[in-house]
């Protein structure tokens, strides 16, 4: 009789209704919110050098990010976009920026005017930020041919020529590396395809977990000098920047989004193959024979 | 069985590391290497001429040269760099030069100024300001409107070798205007001698790559057209059944039978991406069949043109299988250009108008699940096709059936069941088989050093 | 003659295009870049077409008080507040206090940020649902998925030094293979579908022949 | 009306054929139930008699005469039994006679709502004269236009789940009350209607066919897309088949009058008995009946069963059909002498013509069991492409389909999985040696694995069927007994052969004693005498890694194997089909398996 | 029991032909019983239902399929004529008015509210079925049709294409076993029935049709040409509707076999009389055999309806004919008839009889494969 009722948990167990897994998931992101701990992680090669490339930039240097993404990858790849800023910041490198998707720029310019006030730097002279470009892959071939004339003027409408940080730049290629903060389309492989290739740039970029195995075959082929993805590679990255390389400069922020994050990845991860393995374990007992 | 274990071993070999670093890494170097060098600077002839150039600037810049002496005191001059050649790319548009330099061995950082004239005697205009000591090319554009403007057979170039903190002392001289600031860099750095440069437009690209890309496109037409001659002599092609594209018929029915609608997503990218036109092209034959059961098709685009078009070819569609008074415009929606807000706004009709089948065909990202998942609760028969590597999982995960890659590119030659359509997948599978060897013959001769094939293909790919 | 326009423009435009790739020469350049640009002026044209679209399918369904017109009505009105609320401002559209900055922030993001998370619920599901190891195949995924589920996060360091070298293994040789092998099919799919549309042999989008 | 099975000791059962009544005597023997005398007189349902009744008591005379039991009395079958071999305890009858019942089927969709009423009408003994559907790529008004043609006994509408669509279900309907279609055989009567569709759109059926028909609802056939219904449908069938088209053929009102149970059509009775026993001995079966006109397959797997009417794959009236339809040269792969191909058409085209002609010579005999090889051929083919899973089933799909999306609707008729063929028909039933049917059967069939054949002894399935509704159990222990005679079993690995290789060790227990160890090469067909009470073991091992007895590809099978009147077959000569030569290799070939299995004289 | 029962073909001089002549759907009777009746004379008359057109009006005018009703200008059972407007809606201030017109002439059937189909039904075609043959009428049923009787000669074919056709008897030069070639065609056979030989060639039946010869009377052709002449291949012994431009009827069977003498002696009688024959064939229960009658008009036809006496079967002494291999096409009388099973050289084992063939053979064959030929 139990042995029967057993069974049949089981079996429901495989149909249940999903708001269980809901709130299984639910509670097992939230715990490392409520009580965050930290645990030991080391650094991929991959984000080590994308974090290189940046280290190696001379001073003064001037990079140019493109930061393509939205709300919804915020929590992948803002640590990233930080840290990242911080770490430019300190180098004294300058910033060009801009963006192809339509909802990024309220969400990304205000990070990075925070950061700048932060190390005292000035709108126009460190940094700049030319707002959004509509046109996807168009656009970043345009960008990659003539920058002004693609970017006439930044988000607020002053004439780029204005602006001392972007002066003398034409090209993409007149920069020495260019960062891409890639939520998806269009990104990192719309920049590599387009652009990379013809103009040999240098580049790296954060992806976010799902697509990041979509950019490693460019990573391995060099056309990427390094590549971050998904939260845990956000939260290397901080690990690089503010914990094992930080420069005496650097102002440590009050909260490591990344490296909070990968904690409740931890257990949202152990929690999804604690139930592929329950579902197995519970399809198998009660497989009818003959059933493939 | 066997089949499938091969094709994973031969994957397996595709991600080799010797493939993988070989393939496209940076051999792009070999492109131009006979380029016609045009004008050659040696360094006896930059050494002599290099106050010259400084003193034959016009003499309106001179004197804003002048305004900012005063405080020039303590900036040094660096040596130029030396060797600076100016050439016309070889495959190019006839409006780009790619300069090239050496910085002098004496100097370690200074930065670079390139600065082009229309003759040798100047004007001179400045192109570029601060270029970083690692740079040592540039690839100047040397008309922007060139329709209007033209383009000279002519263009003299100089590269200044700007000492430590001139560029600031320009800044605080506030020197905005270009010519301005030029004339006083000029005036206080070294050059190379004005070089000449002949830009060179090339009407076809004849390079071993591009021709290797057009034999591709032509052997891909020609096979096409051949198969195509073939099936309309009678002669059977045979195509393996794909069960997901079966099912698209199937899920109509469904749908017929339900009294529900069928959902069509052609993916949220733009109408350019072959993706989205392959999926449109889909959409013709799907609609069709749908007028053909007189069911009802709700088509949710994510971008206002693609949605134009969709409701063109669906009218077509209706047209087509003879029901041209079944069709409604409005069953073809704008939802939002914005992803997240399409993606809502599907799922919405998804859960309100209950479609019995749903079809997700052409580019989709972050919404794929969030659409399949959906769709799975409402127990609709749910056929995705994407070439989108990173969404195929989801959707093999959550729908009925999934097409994966190519597959979407051959769904409406089998829905039309025309036989010219399907001969050209035949057509392209030749193209894959020729792929297939290609990659097995560059990796056994990229193993064995023998590297000029794998950079007869790295051209190809630039 | 319905379908004979549009082939032959299909034909001239789709040539021209692929000449780009074979034409270096600027002049050519001017004429495809030109033709680019008319594109782009379409898609931007074609917003004002959605946003008619928009209205006539969302706005009778209100007026005739059919079933759920209250989503419609929502729908209609967030869209004309937006559309207000993005004219305002200026440049200064971006600066905190600003009315389209508040919407941003404390409609979109919010509502961006939770669609987005709904993922990971979805993921969960899906992937309890999904992964049975009903065969041969399905077992090596199984094994594959969990381990770079695993690896990827600290808890898989923990466990074994080795798996994070696994993962990447894993990541970087059989995934990017199976990757490589469906970018080159759906590559050569592509070429095949842009010919067969250049070449007039594809016509579905006409309403076939 | 209930019969105590207990108290029967006598049966007798005709069935009313188009051209034959046959007549059977069931009697309880000191052996138990048997089948004990047979007899059979030329139906006479058409003019000058119009009187089916004539032909079942000259039958029923016939069987008098022989078993000296009194049946008849005056004009009457003479019930109860009264003892001492004076008249019977019951008399049961089916029916095919004026072409069966005929039916036109609609639907909503070909191969979902309209596929199921055609399953629905197939399972209820009918002939489907044609489906209707909303995509069966005609207008409306072909539509109309060939219903007024058809004239069916009866139409069954279907479609849409319930709940599900409206517009589609009363557009049929609104097609079929244009056509104001008529009865087959005229007269008064409305024709009956019955729905069996989306139960929400009944009242709108009413309206629009009500005045015009004889209306009757029944369930929905297909209440849910991933479900079927059709036992409501097929008893309305059967009901109406006696209310309306038995009661308007000439003499049936008398029959019926005299059967002690409903008259049932000869192929629902066939299923009836096909499935009773599958059930019984719960196995997989699949029954074929080659008349003269059609060829009716029937397939129970896993309890799911299947009727399909070829209507124009048969033996005699429809012999150039199969010539039609298969092709000389499909037809010539199975004559093992060299013959000229225009008088060979000649000769199927005489056979159609003059339909009653028996095979004198051998090469005739030869020929026409070549032509009823296809004939059984292309009907298994149109059963499994119809026996098939429902579509338009939503399914949980799981990563291990990642790799093999199977689609929909597969056909249920898995070769491997199949245990018995059965086979009837006077092709397969008379055939001079049994061991010609069971050659017959195997090419025609191809089974894979292990598979038992059986023939029907005298074509008595139908009366078992009918019989079987009211004593199941002396039903089955007729149908093994006396029916089914089993002519062994057949050994063949599924899957494509290398030809080159060797294909199958057989190492086997051999009756009386021996024992043998063979390996067998591709295209051989051997026979080993063996009777159905010698029960063999053996251990089969398939040679080639692809092929397949059964236990998976490559992987040896251990089993008790049986034979039968002519022993078991070992067939290494392909499948799904057999692979005969078709250049100067084919007669030798022939010559050579005919040979082997003794087959000609 | 003395006789069999084995299908035979009448081949007569003197036969009491009775004709159903029924209208495919109830209509008018023109005859009375006892009326005298030319074969061109039209019996019986109705009009069957015109075509039926739907059309989907709900969606021409872009309306709720419901509301329709209230857009029909005109109703069920009215009659309107091609391009009359059906349904309109009224638009707004004139504009975004739309309408649907009618695509056919004749009158609505039906119009729904569900589907929004309005149903029109085109004018009726009007139906005659003619007497066929030269005679009396002996019943009518009423609404159907009548049976006409006459004495006549009948030669029953074994298969024919085509259907009734009336015209003159013309026998071709040469005997029974003639090959009817193009050669034996002239152009004086236009609308006659041409009867010969033993066999047609497909290209001696292309040149009849080209001549405009009403039908054929001939011992076999080959079961290929049917293939050739219609398109496809009739597998199935049903015929009578086909479209070949003239009427075939084969007395014997396929391939080349010489007409039976009886048959041809007795249509070789009959040069220049006016024949009616139908090739429609139909090889099941209630068998249908294509046939030849020439009513002999100088007899007094009865009025009586003739009751045909019940088949007798074969007995001793009948003429028979072999129908099957390796008899088939000969003709000889039955010798005796034997009782027991005997086993044919196929082993199969049937039911015999003994026939003395006219070459002067005797053979035992099974008594399924003769027929009996009716004098």
């Amino acid at each position: 009789m139990l042995l029967l009722s057993a069974f049949e948990w089981l079996v429901r167990f495989q149909h249940m209704d999903r708001r269980w897994i809901f709130l299984g998931m639910a509670i097992a992101i939230a715990i490392p919110m409520l009580f965050p701990f930290t645990s030991e992680f080391s650094v991929d090669r991959s984000v080590k050098d994308a974090w290189q490339a940046v280290e190696d930039l001379p001073e003064g240097a001037t990079v140019y990010i493109s930061a393509d993404f939205d709300p919804g990858s915020r929590p992948e790849l803002e640590p990233y976009y930080r840290a990242v800023l911080h770490q430019l910041f300190t180098k004294d490198v300058k910033i060009v920026s801009a963006t192809l998707w339509p909802a990024a720029p309220p969400l990304v310019f205000p990070i990075m005017e925070e950061i700048a006030e932060v190390y005292g730097k000035e709108y126009g002279t460190d940094y700049c930020f030319l707002g959004f470009k509509d046109g996807k892959e168009l656009a970043i071939k345009s960008i990659g041919e003539n920058l002004p004339k693609t970017y006439p003027v930044d988000f607020q409408g002053t004439p780029i020529g204005d602006l001392p940080v972007a002066r003398g730049f034409k090209q993409l290629k007149d920069f020495p590396l260019i960062v891409l903060v890639s939520a998806g389309f269009p990104g990192i492989k719309e920049y590599v395809l387009q652009v990379q290739g013809q103009y040999e740039l240098k580049m790296v970029g954060a992806a976010t977990a799902v697509s990041g195995p979509d950019y490693i075959p460019y990573y391995k082929a060099h056309q990427l000098a390094g590549i971050s993805s998904g939260m845990p590679g956000s939260a290397q990255y901080e690990k690089l920047v503010f914990l094992e390389h930080p420069r005496e400069n650097l102002v440590h922020p009050e909260r490591l989004l990344g490296i909070e994050g990968v904690n409740v990845l931890n257990l949202g991860h152990v929690f999804i193959v604690l139930l592929i393995f329950l579902g197995n374990v519970a399809f198998f007992t009660t497989r009818p024979k003959g059933v493939e | 069985m066997t089949a499938r274990w091969l094709t994973l071993l031969f994957l397996l070999a595709l991600a080799s590391p010797a493939f993988a670093d070989s393939a496209p890494s940076d051999a792009a170097n070999s492109d131009d290497d006979d380029s016609s060098v045009i004008g050659v600077g040696n360094d006896s002839a930059g050494d002599d001429d290099d106050s010259a150039a400084g003193l034959e600037a016009p003499p309106g810049l001179m004197e804003a040269a002048a305004v900012a002496e005063g405080s020039m005191a303590d900036v040094v001059k660096v040596p130029a760099p030396t060797e600076l050649t100016v050439t016309a790319p070889k495959h190019n548009s006839g409006l780009n030069l790619d300069l090239s330099w050496t910085p002098h061995p004496d100097v370690e950082a200074a930065r670079f100024t390139v600065a082009r004239a229309e003759s040798p005697d100047g004007p001179w205009e400045m192109r570029v300001e601060d270029l970083t000591p690692d740079i040592t090319t540039y690839t100047d554009k040397v008309a922007e409107d060139p329709l209007n403007k033209g383009v000279r057979d002519q263009y003299y170039y100089r590269v200044l070798a700007l000492p430590r903190g001139l560029r600031a002392q320009a800044d605080e001289a506030n020197l905005t205007k270009p010519a301005d600031r030029f004339a006083f860099l000029d005036a206080h750095a070294n050059s190379t001698p004005a070089i000449a440069g002949e830009p060179k437009g090339v009407w076809l690209n004849t390079s071993v790559g591009f021709l290797l890309m057009a034999l591709i496109v032509l052997t891909v037409g020609g096979l096409m057209f051949w198969f195509t001659d073939r099936a309309r002599k009678g002669k059977e092609v045979f195509i393996r059944r794909i069960p997901g594209i079966d099912a698209i018929e199937e899920g109509i029915g469904r749908a017929t039978e339900m009294g529900k609608p069928v959902l069509y997503v052609p993916g949220i990218d733009e109408l350019q991406d072959i993706q989205t036109i392959a999926s449109v092209l889909i959409l013709g034959e799907v609609s069709k069949k749908v007028a053909e059961y007189q069911s009802d098709i709700i088509v949710t685009c994510c971008i206002p043109l693609v949605r134009e078009v969709a409701d063109e070819v669906v009218k077509a569609g209706y047209y087509q299988a003879g029901y041209p008074d079944a069709y409604r415009s409005t069953n073809t929606r704008f939802i939002s250009s914005e992803q997240f807000a399409f993606c809502a706004g599907t799922n919405g009709i998804i859960l309100r108008e209950k479609p019995a089948t749903n079809i997700y065909l052409g580019r989709f990202f972050a919404e794929s699940l969030i659409l399949a998942e959906t769709g799975f609760v409402n127990k609709s028969i749910q056929i995705a096709g994407t070439a989108e590597a990173t969404q195929l999982p989801f959707f093999i995960a959550a729908c009925d059936y999934t097409l994966i890659g190519e597959e979407l590119f051959a769904v409406s030659a089998y829905l039309s069941g025309d036989p010219r359509l399907v001969s050209s997948l035949k057509a392209s599978d030749w193209i894959k088989v020729f792929c297939v060897a290609s990659i097995i013959v560059g990796t056994l001769a990229g193993s064995f050093g023998m590297d000029f094939v794998v950079q007869l293909f790295t051209a190809a790919g630039h | 003659m319905r379908t004979t326009i549009p082939l032959v423009i299909t034909f001239v435009v789709g040539l021209i295009m692929l000449g780009e790739a074979f034409i270096p020469h600027w002049m050519y350049r001017i004429v495809t870049e030109n033709i680019l640009e008319w594109g782009v002026i379409l898609a931007a044209a074609a917003f004002v077409l959605g946003l008619i679209n928009l209205i006539q399918v969302n706005l009778p369904k209100v007026l005739a008080r059919e079933p759920e017109w209250g989503y419609k009505l929502v729908m209609l009105v967030a869209l004309v507040a937006t559309l207000v609320v993005g004219f305002m401002g200026g440049g200064d559209r971006l600066s905190n206090g600003q009315a389209y900055k508040w919407v941003f922030d404390f409609v979109f993001v919010p509502l961006n940020a939770t669609m987005f998370a709904l993922l990971a619920f979805y993921i969960a599901s899906a992937a309890f649902r999904a992964f049975r190891a009903r065969n041969m195949e399905a077992t090596v995924l199984l094994v594959a998925a969990v381990v770079v589920m695993i690896g990827r996060v600290p808890i898989g360091e923990q466990i074994s030094e080795r798996l994070p070298q696994i993962v990447n293994w894993l990541m970087e040789v059989p995934n990017t293979a199976a990757r490589r092998a469906i970018f080159i099919g759906a590559a050569l799919g592509a070429v095949a579908t842009g010919l067969r549309i250049i070449l007039g042999i594809e016509r579905s989008h006409l309403g076939g022949d | 009306m209930s019969i105590d099975p207990s108290t029967i000791r006598s049966v007798l059962a005709t069935d009313c054929g188009s051209t034959t009544t046959k007549a059977v005597l069931f009697e309880l023997t000191d052996d138990g139930w048997r089948q004990t005398y047979r007899g059979e007189a030329p139906t006479t349902v058409e003019a000058p008699f119009e009187d089916v009744t004539r032909g079942v008591l000259n039958a029923a005379m016939e069987v008098q005469e022989l078993s000296g039991r009194t049946l008849v009395d005056g004009d009457q079958i003479k019930t109860p039994d009264q003892g001492d071999r004076d008249g019977v305890d019951l008399y049961i009858s089916t029916s095919s006679a004026g072409g069966g019942l005929q039916l036109v089927v609609g639907g909503v969709v070909r191969s979902m709502t309209a596929e199921s009423a055609m399953r629905a009408a197939l399972g209820a003994g009918a002939i489907v004269m044609d489906t209707f559907a909303t995509n069966d790529k005609r207008k409306p008004h072909e539509q109309i236009e060939r219903i007024r043609q058809l004239r069916p006994d009866m139409i069954l509408l279907a479609g849409g789940i319930n709940g599900g669509t409206v517009k589609h279900v009363v557009a049929i309907a609104e097609m079929i009350a244009a056509a104001r279609p008529r009865t087959r055989l005229g007269g008064g009567f409305n024709l009956p209607i019955i729905y069996g569709g989306n139960s929400a759109v009944r009242p709108q059926i009413e309206e629009r066919l009500k005045d015009l028909s004889d209306l009757s609802m029944v369930e929905n056939v297909r209440p849910i897309m991933e479900e079927e219904n059709l036992g409501p449908a097929r008893d309305k069938i059967h009901d109406l088949f006696m209310e309306h088209v038995m009661a308007q053929a000439p003499g049936y009102d008398k029959l019926m009058d005299w059967a002690d149970v409903p008259i049932m059509p000869t192929p629902a009775a066939v299923g009836m008995i096909i499935q009773t026993i599958a059930k019984q001995r719960n196995i997989n079966v699949v029954g074929v009946d080659i008349g003269g006109a059609t060829t009716d397959v029937f397939s129970v797997f896993d309890d799911a069963f299947n009727r399909t009417v070829s209507a124009n794959l048969g033996m005699s009236y429809s012999i150039s059909n199969v010539l039609a339809e298969a092709g000389l040269e499909s037809i010539l792969r199975w004559v093992p002498f060299p013959i000229d191909e225009k008088g060979l058409r000649n000769r199927i085209g005489n056979k159609m013509i003059r339909p009653t002609t028996i095979p004198e010579t051998l090469e005739e005999l030869q020929v026409e069991q070549a032509i009823a090889r296809e004939a059984l051929r292309l009907a298994f083919i149109q059963h499994k492409e119809f026996a098939v899973a429902l579509r338009g089933v939503q399914k949980e799909r799981t990563i291990a389909d990642a790799f093999r999306q199977s689609g929909s609707g597969e056909t249920l008729v898995k070769m491997l999985k199949l245990d018995l063929i059965v086979g009837s028909g006077g092709v397969l039933s008379h055939a001079p040696r049994r061991v010609q049917s069971m050659r017959m059967m195997i090419d025609s069939f191809a089974p894979e694995g292990i598979t038992d054949i059986a023939v029907d002894s005298i074509f008595m399935t139908p009366h078992l069927g009918v019989f079987s509704s009211v004593h199941a159990e002396a039903a089955t222990t007729v149908f093994e007994k006396d029916c089914l005679i089993y002519l062994g079993s057949c050994i063949s690995p599924a899957g494509e052969i290398n030809e080159d290789k060797p294909v199958m060790r057989v190492q086997m227990k051999l009756p009386g004693g021996g024992s043998m160890d063979e390996t067998l090469g591709f295209g051989e067909l051997r026979l080993i005498e063996a009777s159905r009470e010698d029960e063999l073991k053996g251990t089969f091992t398939p040679l080639q890694k692809q092929l397949d007895l059964g236990a998976g590809p490559g992987k040896p099978v251990q089993q008790v194997v049986r034979g039968g009147v002519c022993g078991i077959a070992l067939d290494t000569r392909g499948r799904p089909g057999v692979q005969v030569p078709m250049d100067e290799r084919r007669v030798p070939t022939l010559t050579r398996w005919v040979e082997e299995m003794g087959e000609y004289p | 029991m003395g006789a069999i029962f084995t299908p035979g073909l009448t081949v007569t001089e003197h036969h009491i032909v009775q004709k159903d002549r029924r209208l495919p759907i109830e209509g008018d009777v023109d005859v009375e019983v006892g009326d005298v009746v030319e074969a061109d004379q039209v019996v019986a008359r109705t009009s069957l239902p015109g075509k039926v057109f739907p059309a989907n009006v709900a969606n021409q005018l872009g309306i709720d399929p419901g509301r329709l009703k209230a857009y029909m200008t005109k109703d069920v059972g009215d009659s309107v004529v091609k391009d009359e407007i059906l349904a309109e809606t009224p638009g707004f201030m004139g504009m975004f008015k739309s309408e649907a017109k009618a695509i056919v002439t004749g009158t609505i059937e039906s119009i729904s509210t569900v589907t929004g189909m309005v149903i029109l039904q085109a004018a009726p075609i009007p139906v005659e079925v003619d007497a066929y043959i030269n005679g009396r009428v002996v019943e009518v049923i009423p609404g159907e049709g009548c049976v006409v009787q006459a004495p006549a000669m009948m030669v029953q074919g074994i298969f024919g294409l085509g259907g009734e056709v009336k015209g003159e008897i013309a026998n071709i030069e040469g005997g029974a076993h003639e090959v009817l070639d193009p050669a034996h065609l002239k152009a004086d056979h236009a609308g006659k029935i041409v009867v010969g030989g033993a066999y047609i060639t497909l290209k001696g039946l292309k040149r009849a049709v080209e001549l405009g010869v009403a039908g054929i009377v001939t011992g076999g052709f080959d079961y290929d040409d049917i293939k050739e002449l219609l398109g496809y291949e009739v597998g199935v012994a049903i015929t009578g509707g086909e479209d070949l431009g003239l009427t075939l009827i084969v007395t014997e069977g396929f391939g080349h076999i010489d007409m039976a003498p009886a048959t041809f002696k007795l249509l070789q009688s009959k040069e220049g009389r006016r024949a009616s024959i139908n090739g429609a064939t139909q090889i099941r229960a209630g068998v249908i055999r294509p046939e030849v009658v020439i009513t002999h008009d100088d007899e007094e036809a009865s009025a009586e309806k003739f009751v045909p006496p019940e088949p007798t079967g074969i007995s001793v002494g009948d003429t028979v004919r072999g129908i099957r291999a390796p008899w088939f096409g000969k003709i000889g009388t039955v010798k005796s008839l034997p009782v027991d099973l005997m086993a044919m050289e196929s082993e199969t084992k049937v039911r015999v009889l003994e026939v003395a063939f006219a070459d002067g053979h005797d053979a035992i064959l099974p008594r399924a494969n003769v027929e009996s030929i009716e004098r």
